[in-house]
């Protein structure tokens, strides 16, 4: 295993990791508001992590950044996904915990 | 190389499937959107890991494709799914006329 | 190993996120699971080696799928009111249909798990199909006629849709001025169609082509409509018409021309086969991508608005 | 060791969980999942078929067959859906009640 791979490997293990927070995160967290926020911890985090991986491994530059390129169009639609969604939970009155667990 | 790759294939597919008791458990759709958003990232992250086998380079272009329309179902959930979440009433629409 | 973990994993899923859709009661639990099942079913065609599949998947699953059930959310009830009860389950029908399934297991195991199909005899007549990708050699040229007629069956389903649902004059609302999604629609629109060109483009020597380029383009053209940038393609205009009969009179014509030569029906000439195929690629994604925006319901938008938008 | 079979029988599975969904459930949108469930079952077992082959490309014909039968699948559920409230509409004015639709629905352009 080439210094090269591991550092993939060792990136690929992040992201995964991060991408299993953020599950977690959407599983566990009491109002809509937090999950959303570990919904877009995956979005950039887990799958930047994967791609920098990928791309450390991957054959040719066109590759690299294609999967970059993949990374860009998901890190713009969370952005945007998360303040839309966010406002549209307030509008429908979904009230924030506050800190006490929702039952 | 291939081993780990698909090996986090598939732990990205159980990270899918954890989620679906958010989806049944999920009290408004609003939560229950989320999810769908959070298995669409997920997805992309599997089909990325997949394209980089010998042979699949065309999965990226489906990831890409991906990442590309998740914004659409956004938008239509931001214009469409309008209803009260006090009641826990997901998106039947209410009678009385909203602000 | 891991591969055949992920495949059974993945084989395994699909049926139970399908009962899970069709057990709940509430229907918009149902429609978040579909998309997802939309999503796993992607995966199950990367997996099969079928990345064209995969392609039309992720484009109609993600763009039109979602969008147009959760416009369906808001104008159906949870459950109709009339029928609170489960899902009537008649033990019957539970019987006849696992009876039905092994069955049919049974048959799909019996067939010869070694023939490799048409594949040989498309890769033999490749060369004089005009494109290198096996699938689009087949899908416009050697089965040029069946993708002709599906194109005539897009068209009847769109008229039959604006039929049913004729615009209705509302209002414009709020959502005119919003700057969040007119900004998220200004930044996606460029990317949508260099996507959609590419696709089409890559359709020659790759997984591509013109339904999975229409299908990006229609999932663009939706947000358009939801963030009222554009009006719902209206039947009255003249360019609506011509952008839904572009494709198949083209197919016709270029279909029908060979004729006159005295060739047979959709027999494309060698040399010009790759350039008539681009072509009818071209005219059949605008049209396949009107033909998925006539779907979408929506409203003219008020005689006010009328001004800039079509 | 090829996959095929598995998702053959995934396919098999999915064409049965629909077709059960289709007669057990009264909600129209509901039935139009189900068959929409039932016909990516069927597809699902053509591509299963085309990939016997574990070595070279797989078969392209039933690709192209199933490339076309998604999209008419979309296209028939967006029919079946239109369909569908159209008949809530005659059925909200048939018995007076005012429009499901809510007055700020998406109806908006």
């Amino acid at each position: 295993m080439s210094p090269l791979e591991l550092l993939s490997a060792a990136f690929l293990l992040a992201g995964a990791a991060f991408c299993l927070a953020g599950t977690v995160g959407v599983l566990r967290f009491p109002d809509v508001y937090c999950r959303l926020h570990a919904l877009t911890k995956v979005d950039n985090l887990g799958l930047g992590l994967v791609v920098a991986g990928l791309a450390l491994q991957s054959a040719s530059w066109a590759t690299a950044l294609k999967l970059f390129l993949v990374w860009l169009f998901v890190l713009i639609s969370s952005a945007f996904t998360c303040q839309l969604i966010a406002r549209a939970a307030l509008r429908r009155g979904a009230v924030p915990s506050g800190g006490r667990r929702e039952p | 190389m291939h081993e780990l790759r698909t090996g986090l294939a598939c732990f990205l597919l159980l990270n899918i499937l954890a989620g679906m008791v958010r989806v049944i458990r999920g009290p408004t759709l609003t939560d229950r959107f989320i999810v769908a958003q959070l298995f669409g990232t997920t997805g992309v992250g599997v089909l990325v890991l997949l394209a980089a086998d010998a042979g699949r380079d065309a999965l990226r272009d489906v990831a890409l494709v991906f990442a590309l329309l998740a914004p659409v179902t956004v938008v239509a959930f931001v214009r469409f799914a309008v209803g009260n979440e006090a009641n826990g009433a997901s998106a039947a629409s209410d009678e009385e006329p909203r602000p | 190993m891991t591969d055949v973990l992920l495949d059974g994993c993945l084989a395994l899923c699909l049926p139970l996120l399908a009962w899970l859709v069709l057990r709940t009661e509430s229907l918009s639990q149902a429609v978040v699971l579909f998309v997802a099942f939309g999503l796993l079913s992607a995966l199950g065609w990367a997996r099969l080696d079928a990345p064209d599949i995969a392609l039309v998947e992720a484009a109609v699953g993600t763009g039109l799928t979602g969008a147009l059930l959760m416009h369906t959310l808001s104008w159906t009830e949870e459950t109709p009111p009339d029928v609170r009860a489960r899902a009537r389950r008649r033990p019957w029908a539970l019987l006849a249909t696992a009876a039905l399934t092994l069955l049919l297991g049974w048959a799909v195991l019996a067939l010869p798990a070694d023939s490799p199909g048409l594949g040989p005899e498309v890769e033999a007549r490749r060369e004089d199909s005009g494109v290198k990708h096996p699938v689009t050699a087949v899908l416009l040229n050697f089965r040029g006629y069946d993708t002709l007629l599906e194109i005539a069956v897009l068209l009847v389903a769109a008229l039959g849709a604006r039929a049913v649902n004729p615009r209705s004059e509302r209002a414009s609302s709020d959502a005119a001025k919003d700057p969040l999604t007119g900004e998220l629609f200004r930044m996606m629109t460029p990317a949508l169609l260099l996507v959609a060109g590419y696709l089409v483009w890559v359709g020659d020597h790759g997984p591509g082509g013109a339904f999975q380029a229409g299908a990006i383009l229609a999932g663009g053209g939706v947000v358009a409509i939801l963030t009222s940038r554009m009006g719902t393609p209206r039947m009255s205009s003249l360019r609506v018409r011509w952008a839904l009969l572009t494709g198949p009179l083209l197919f016709i014509g270029v279909g029908v021309a060979p004729l006159l030569s005295g060739r047979r029906l959709l027999e494309l000439p060698e040399k010009l086969a790759g350039t008539l195929i681009f072509i009818v690629e071209m005219a059949l994604t605008v049209t396949i991508a009107m033909v998925l925006l006539m779907f979408f319901p929506g409203t003219r938008p008020s005689r006010a608005g009328r001004g800039g938008e079509r | 060791m090829n996959p095929w079979a598995l998702y053959a029988l995934s396919g098999v599975a999915l064409f049965s969980v629909g077709l059960v969904g289709l007669f057990s459930h009264q909600h129209v949108v509901k039935r139009i999942l189900a068959s929409n469930i039932t016909g990516s079952g069927v597809l699902l077992v053509l591509v299963a078929l085309a990939r016997r082959m574990s070595s070279g490309p797989p078969d392209p014909v039933p690709h192209a067959l199933v490339l076309t039968g998604i999209v008419v699948s979309v296209s028939s559920t967006a029919l079946g859906v239109a369909l569908a409230r159209r008949m809530a509409r005659l059925q909200a004015e048939a018995t007076h009640l005012p429009e499901h639709e809510p007055r700020s629905d998406g109806e908006g352009p």
